[in-house]
């Protein structure tokens, strides 16, 4: 009994609009439904677990054909994901992993490896600096946030091997430019005016642009006197390296959804069973990736 | 309705001596530097109505909140039977036995009748309270006040005196000692203060100690034995009732003469004297004005310098009509002219700048601004009606403060202080200062002389009668018959909610009032001729 | 009844200048001031900077508690006009873009004041339906991306100094010193307090309560505005998402901290500013500090139930006892 | 008559929230399901729980700011206990009930003593509580006990695929128990006494500091037990849950017809007020069509549709609502 792409509704339980990675996650996530003419629900849970919960069982009323899930915590989805495989509706994760007992639960999961991207910034920021010494400040996302714990673990795994690079501060920038900007005044504050800072470190782009705007304030030279390293790869973050003010950035795709749907209607025209985790690429952009151009192709997909 | 008796019929007890009951002595209190209680004693014995009097300001109120342990004194002992005791709360106070009735209305408003009078000593089984038991307690309770309401009914719907009265009943009720009424009878009428009196009676038959705050030295007479005056925060003197007549105790409450507070004055209507404008056509007129289920429609004329009262029993909607006129509530028949010309008066603001003052009946809830300074109470209604963009300077402020706190002998005479920290009198003053001060052409008084004392009740009708002569025009509620009767050009008897007699000229008397109130025939004056008044 | 008598705020300025110190302990440098490109530069710039937003929630947020009302939703027309701001910023003047993110601001205070006032609905919901959908139009607005822009003349409103002094810090005092001007230049004030104090016994006294509270919201409204503009420029950018995001409870918990009661009536703009200035302080000195993020929460209770038991008037009446004064 | 007009706000509350389920039900096919029903409790159990104490903080004139994170801080304290210390389940369970009382006894004390404003006091514990389970652990912690599957899979399965689940029963048990507790003891008539008029109730003699702090261990409580709850729905401790939750029950709360400053309100009326919160989330997921950003808006519409109705219902009521004339003198 095969189906086609055209007759499959299928709903989509988002985190939320937090920040401008997730709002571009959510534009390119329904240009891929609409390529494929597949009905595409989204619920929008403004960082609540319990509103996904409420919104995959309300899924789960309406009989929709898939439930897509981009999970807000990596526990406590058992019960409800549970009540979905009752109802015979597969479900795909999204973005994140949730905890390995409920693996038998989903489908399959399209994410990117938080500690990975973590571990790729940490990586090129030892190469970058050779065997100089190096002291860090580190801008972390939200606080109890699973990408923020993942992405500093990441890091300090990547800078683990040289002794050189250590990180002197880490405050929660909240994952948003305002905060990031005010961590950021308050670090130079702390290290003598900025003198003592090599680098930053940002769990996101959005942070770092906040913390450029600080650097600047503050007569830095961010790029070039202070090396900076950020996660997301959102335009603006291009924009600054391609005006010399900030070094690298490590990809997260906004396209999950792309891989997921192709998996979905693999699965229900031919039953093909997709592999359990289907990882996207983790790339590394630098000022040679010539950031113009990627800014100019990036700047409408609704970051 | 129980026949009711004059309190002169009956000549105060002989004090009944032995033991005493309650005994304070030393008791000292002092706010913030001011001296409300200094070194005051009193003694209460089993069985006796003790009156506290004392004029506003005195410390009565203050003297009742630290035996009660509200107010924690500085200095003073307090035994009960001869035993110590120093209650911390009003809770502990009632559990030794000592049941109170605070001056301002001491209730939950928002809860029913019967759960206020058995707050906190609910009938219950299993921890669950027995509504129907208690509501037939509470009914039971109020009869015993000739009082029959809605008890499941939550209190706010009723007058002050209502609740006023409701709260004694808990009071007595829970009095297992020790009664103790801070003016108690300030929203009653003489109806009610002869049923309460029977109360008490009884009260004092079964040997409870009662303590009696007021300003009616007649209320004094007729139930209390003995009686214990204060002058600022000082014990002025103790006697019995009998030692101490009517001009020894005035001169002992005053420290001075005062004629007009013994002789009740003569009836003199302004209008009968030629005063400016007496004769002017009416300043607002009404006719055919009322509201369903509030007031039913009236006629009513208000002329410049001429006075007109307004009668009747509680509940009986004289209120209500003050409120219609002055915009507070919306008629919903008739029409409202002033200076001829037709008005909506649709807010009190709209009859505030047509030249209307209202002092209300609750002080408490509608009244005062509590935490703002008496001088910034006083200047309130001008304010609002100069508007926003034109504030009175601060210097103008104190003029007017400074003025009528000496006009008014407010005290203490210090405008700066929060008026919710002013004794219950010294507060009514400071709202007729509040409407004084707008010099309005019509002021509507509810109850203004309710918690007056003596000496301040004689010059505050004297100053309404000079403002008259100036050509404003009044129109007054008062439940002091003897009160209206001297200054009323026409007095309107209201009863269940609607005007049923209008009196003026020679047929204004304390009997004619009462006759038409009772619908009785004027000729032969029911029981209660003496009315009430000092 | 325990009546407060008119305050001097002399506790909020000693738990101000205590924090500062605290700070001062923590991180040695917090008083060094310098002057980079023309502008001042140091920690103690930082708090009266980021204090800004807050302190100028807060004059307008104090009115409305002033009048034992409260708007939840100042956060969210902070979002609202930051994203006006920044979405017009490129295409139009300065006056253009500044008249539709305050024209923007007064109509929500206005909603707000009408749904209290003349609808008669609570504050706290009325509020709420603005703080809900007010995040949903300013997202409208950017479409949930974060709007960049570049024009320096609003950029100059967050960025941007005056006689060395922040923008932000200038504009603060500015309308400190206006609403000074207007609720207490006026019989504005008294009237607010009144209403506040005793909301029948002001009618009665013929009190236009409705039109003040009309007013007063507008007022907050329009306040709310002035921060989400300073909070655009500041970021040379709208984040919709984030903007203002909580701060409705900074402008509350500063209002009260300056010593004005939710139950309405006596309020001061001056210590409300100075709640703001505590708030930040406090927040700067964690960020100084170098503590773990996971323990900023604590940190942050204990000071304010510290700055709180200050005030308390219990404490107070101790405090003087044991100085032998009369409580 | 009077009692009923006391009922109105509820009344009202509760029509607005028949007329909102009807509308739902005739603009989506498979809405108007026991099943959708029975969602509504289980998905609002915890707000319920919380909402039931929310109502008599509120009721007494006060009002708590912490209960979401006291939930936040129930959820990584079970998890821990359970998971890492091994403590049974139900042991872990009255463990923390007493921590949150004795915490809720904590602020009611200080705002007693210190005579400091609820709003603040709460704010304060909803930092403190928040801290202390980012202290305990940032990131979430699966619950694996027995007894949380077990319990999890434990339904009243009804036609329609529809379960009352173990959260949804005991939401409704604390509702009724709330009800008693306010409608039908002293202590409740005591938290109307003290909404209606702190002094005044002080001077009736009642205990206010003893009813006051009662009240904030009875709210930190219930969150405790939403806390449970919320574990068990979770079956997982995160110290980022229940964020916002204060607002929303107190949302709640304020819809179901109580007064905010206090003296009236009804905990049935609570109920319905969450029901209808429910109501509008499941209205916005059920219509997918909404992008983030409409789904805000629309929130916020249907919010100010349900109050304006409401207002309008009372309004006329009131106006057919005579002045009470208690009877006169006998
Ligand atoms: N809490 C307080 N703080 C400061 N002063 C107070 C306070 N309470 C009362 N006073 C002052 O103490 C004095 C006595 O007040 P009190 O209420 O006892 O007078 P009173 O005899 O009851 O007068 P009245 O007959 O008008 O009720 C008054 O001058 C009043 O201003
Ligand atoms: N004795 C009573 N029995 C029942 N209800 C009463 C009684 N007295 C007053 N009320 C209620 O209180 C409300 C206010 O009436 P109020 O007593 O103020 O009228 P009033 O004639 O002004 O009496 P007063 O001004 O002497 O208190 C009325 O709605 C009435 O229903
Ligand atoms: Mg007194
Ligand atoms: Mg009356």
């Amino acid at each position: 009994t095969g189906a086609r792409a055209g007759d499959l509704t299928i709903g989509f339980s988002q985190i939320g609009s937090e920040s401008g990675w997730r709002a571009a996650e959510t534009t390119v996530s329904k240009a891929e439904a609409k390529k494929r003419d597949i009905t595409f629900k989204i619920a929008d849970a403004q960082q609540k677990q319990e509103n996904q919960i409420k919104a995959i069982r309300s899924f789960i009323a309406q009989g929709v054909d898939a439930i897509f899930l981009a999970p807000v915590v990596s526990t406590g989805w058992d019960t409800v994901l549970k009540e979905a495989q009752e109802a015979k509706i597969p479900v795909v994760l999204l973005d994140r992993d949730i905890d390995p007992a409920g693996k038998s639960l989903y489908l399959t999961a399209v994410t990117s490896d938080s500690v990975h991207e973590g571990k790729v910034a940490g990586e090129w920021l030892v190469k970058t600096v050779g065997g100089k010494p190096c002291s860090v400040v580190e801008l972390q996302g939200t606080v109890g946030a699973s990408v923020a714990a993942n992405r500093k673990k990441g890091f300090e795994d990547g800078i683990a091997g040289a002794s050189n690079v250590k990180i002197v501060r880490s405050q929660t920038g909240d994952f948003t430019r305002a905060k990031g900007k005010e961590v950021m005044e308050s670090f130079i504050k702390a290290e003598g005016g900025g003198k003592n800072i090599c680098a930053v470190y940002a769990h996101n782009d959005d942070m770092m642009v906040g913390a450029i705007q600080a650097m600047k304030e503050a007569g830095l030279k961010p790029g070039t006197q202070v090396l900076t390293v950020s996660i997301d790869a959102v335009p603006d973050i291009f924009k600054a390296m391609a005006a010399g003010e900030a070094n690298a950035t490590v990809e997260l795709t906004p396209n999950m959804a792309g891989p997921a749907f192709d998996a979905i209607v693999a699965f229900k025209d031919k039953g093909t069973m997709p592999p359990k985790w289907i990882q996207t690429e983790s790339k590394l952009y630098t000022q040679a990736d010539n950031p113009k151009a990627i800014y100019d192709q990036k700047k409408d997909l609704g970051y | 309705m129980v026949p009711i008796s004059s309190p002169h019929d009956d000549a105060p007890a002989a004090p009944p001596s032995g033991a005493p009951l309650l005994e304070l002595t030393g008791f000292s209190k002092s706010f913030a530097g001011f001296k409300a209680l200094d070194q005051v004693e009193l003694t209460l014995r089993a069985g006796e109505a003790h009156a506290l009097l004392g004029e506003n300001g005195a410390g009565k109120s203050t003297l009742i909140k630290c035996m009660t342990g509200v107010v924690h004194r500085d200095a003073g002992r307090l035994s009960l039977d001869g035993v110590e005791i120093a209650p911390r709360s009003a809770e502990e106070a009632v559990k030794a036995g000592i049941a109170t009735v605070y001056q301002e209305v001491n209730l939950a408003p928002n809860l029913s009748v019967a759960q206020n009078l058995f707050l906190g000593r609910q009938p219950t089984r299993f921890g669950l309270v027995r509504e129907g038991e208690m509501r037939r307690r509470a009914t039971a309770v109020l009869a015993e006040f000739d009082l029959d309401l809605d008890v499941a009914a939550p209190l706010e719907r009723y007058s002050v005196a209502v609740q006023h009265i409701v709260a004694i009943a808990r009071a007595v009720d829970q009095s297992a000692r020790v009664l103790i009424l801070d003016e108690p009878t300030a929203s009653l009428d003489a109806h009610e203060v002869e049923i309460l009196f029977a109360v008490l009676r009884k009260l004092k038959a079964r040997g409870i100690g009662i303590v009696f705050v007021t300003h009616f030295l007649d209320q004094v007479y007729a139930i209390c034995e003995r009686i214990t005056v204060l002058r600022n925060g000082r014990l002025a003197g103790s006697a019995t009732t009998a030692e101490l007549p009517r001009l020894d105790l005035v001169r002992m409450m005053l420290g001075r003469e005062l004629a007009q507070a013994t002789a009740p004055a003569e009836r003199a209507p302004l209008a009968a004297r030629e005063v400016a404008g007496a004769r002017e056509a009416a300043f607002a007129t009404f006719e055919n004005y009322g509201k369903a289920g509030y007031v039913a429609p009236f006629d009513l004329a208000l002329r410049p310098g001429h006075v007109v009262g307004l009668a009747g029993l509680l509940g009986s909607g004289r209120t209500e009509t003050t409120r219609l006129i002055f915009g507070a509530a919306h008629a919903d028949s008739g029409t409202a002219t002033v200076d001829g010309a037709r008005v909506a008066l649709a807010s009190p603001a709209e009859a505030l700048h047509l030249g209307f003052g209202y002092c209300p009946e609750e002080r408490k809830t509608e009244g005062i601004v509590a935490e703002l300074t008496v001088r910034e109470n006083i200047v309130l209604a001008l304010q609002a009606r100069r508007g926003v963009t034109r504030p009175l300077s601060r210097r103008e402020q104190d003029e007017i403060a400074a003025k009528f706190i000496r006009l008014l002998d407010i005290r203490p005479p210090d405008p700066e202080r929060p008026i919710g920290l002013l004794s219950g009198g010294n507060q009514q003053k400071a709202l007729l200062a509040r409407w004084l001060a707008t010099q309005p052409r019509l002021l509507i008084l509810d109850e203004p002389t309710r918690g007056i004392d003596v000496g301040a009740h004689a010059e505050i009708i004297a100053l309404i009668r000079r403002l008259c002569a100036q050509g404003m025009a009044l129109l007054v509620v008062s439940s002091e018959l003897e009160e209206i009767v001297t200054y009323a050009d026409e007095v309107i008897v209201l009863r269940d909610r609607a005007h049923v007699a209008r009196l003026t000229g020679d047929d204004i008397t304390v009997p004619g009032i009462l006759a038409a109130i009772a619908e009785a025939d004027p000729a032969q004056p029911p029981p209660a001729a003496a009315g009430r008044a000092a | 009844m325990s009546l407060r008598l008119p305050r001097i705020g002399t506790s909020q300025v000693v738990a101000l200048l205590a924090i500062l110190a605290i700070n001062w302990v923590v991180s040695p440098q917090f008083f060094d001031i310098r002057l980079q490109d023309g502008r001042l530069f140091g920690s103690l710039i930082d708090v009266l900077n980021r204090g800004a937003p807050v302190a100028i929630l807060s004059l307008g947020m104090v009115l409305v508690i002033a009048m034992r009302g409260i708007d939840l939703s100042v956060g969210a027309v902070m979002a609202i006009c930051g994203a006006i701001a920044a979405s017009l910023a490129d295409s139009h003047s300065l006056p253009v873009v500044l008249a539709a993110a305050l024209g923007a601001g007064l109509l929500c205070g206005l909603w707000n004041g009408f749904l209290v006032a003349v609808l008669g609905i609570q504050p706290i919901v009325a509020t709420l339906i603005l703080m809900v959908a007010g995040r949903g139009i300013a997202q409208l607005i950017t479409e949930g991306r974060i709007v960049t822009f570049t024009s320096p003349e609003l950029a100059f409103l967050g960025g941007g100094s005056v006689l060395g002094l922040p923008t932000p810090i200038v504009i603060t005092l500015a309308l400190l010193a206006l609403t000074v001007l207007i609720v207490r230049g006026t019989a504005l004030g008294l009237l607010i307090e009144a209403t506040g104090g005793n909301a029948r016994a002001a009618a009665l006294a013929g009190v236009g309560t409705r039109l003040i509270t009309l007013a007063v919201y507008a007022w907050c409204g329009l306040c709310a505005a002035i921060a989400g503009v300073v909070a655009a420029a500041d970021i040379l950018g709208a984040d919709a998402n984030n903007a203002g995001l909580w701060l409705e409870l900074d402008a509350i918990l500063a209002v009260v901290i300056g010593g004005t009661s939710l139950f309405g009536g006596r309020f001061s703009l001056v210590l409300a500013v100075v709640g703001a200035l505590i708030i930040q302080a406090m927040n700067t000195g964690i960020l100084l500090s170098g503590f773990p993020p996971e323990t900023n929460l604590v940190v942050k209770a204990v000071v304010v139930l510290a700055v709180l038991l200050a005030q308390s008037p219990r404490l107070k009446g101790l405090g003087s006892s044991l100085f032998g004064r009369r409580a | 008559m009077n009692a009923a007009s006391r009922l109105m706000p509820v009344a009202a509350t509760t029509a607005v929230f028949l007329l909102g389920f009807l509308v739902c039900s005739l603009t989506f096919p498979n809405f108007a399901s026991l099943r959708v029903v029975m969602n509504l409790f289980t998905d609002n159990a915890f707000l319920g729980i919380v909402a039931v104490g929310m109502t008599f903080v509120i009721i007494s004139g006060g009002i708590d700011l912490s209960v979401g994170s006291v939930i936040g801080f129930t959820t990584v304290f079970l998890a821990i206990a359970i998971e890492r210390w091994g403590v049974p389940p139900l042991v872990a369970f009255a463990l923390v009930l007493v921590i949150c009382a004795l915490f809720g006894a904590a602020m009611g004390a200080a705002i007693e003593y210190f005579e400091l404003p609820p709003f603040i006091v709460t704010l304060a514990g909803m930092f403190l509580a928040r801290g202390a389970s980012f202290l305990m652990s940032t990131e979430s912690i699966p619950i694996t006990a027995d007894l949380y599957s077990h319990l999890a899979d434990h339904a009243l399965r009804l036609p329609g695929g529809a379960r009352l689940t173990v959260p949804a029963m005991i939401m409704i048990l604390v509702v009724l128990g709330g009800m008693v507790l306010l409608h039908l003891t002293r202590f409740g008539a005591n938290v109307y006494a003290l909404g209606g008029s702190r002094v005044s109730t002080a001077l009736m003699g009642v205990n206010v500091t003893r009813t006051t702090i009662r009240i904030y261990m009875l709210s930190a409580g219930l969150a405790g037990l939403s806390g449970i709850v919320f574990s068990l729905y979770t079956s997982s401790g995160y110290s980022l849950s229940g964020v916002g939750v204060e607002l929303d029950a107190i949302a709640a709360v304020v819809i179901g017809g109580t007064l905010l400053s206090g003296g009236y309100g009804f905990v049935f009326g609570t109920f319905v007020g969450v029901l209808i919160q429910g109501l509008i989330q499941t209205y916005i997921s059920f219509d997918g069509s909404l992008s983030s950003w409409w789904a805000k808006i629309a929130t916020g519409l249907l919010l100010f549709a349900f109050i304006g109705f409401q207002q309008a219902t009372l309004r006329l009521a009131r106006r057919s609502r005579r002045h009470a004339t208690g009877g006169a003198h006998a």
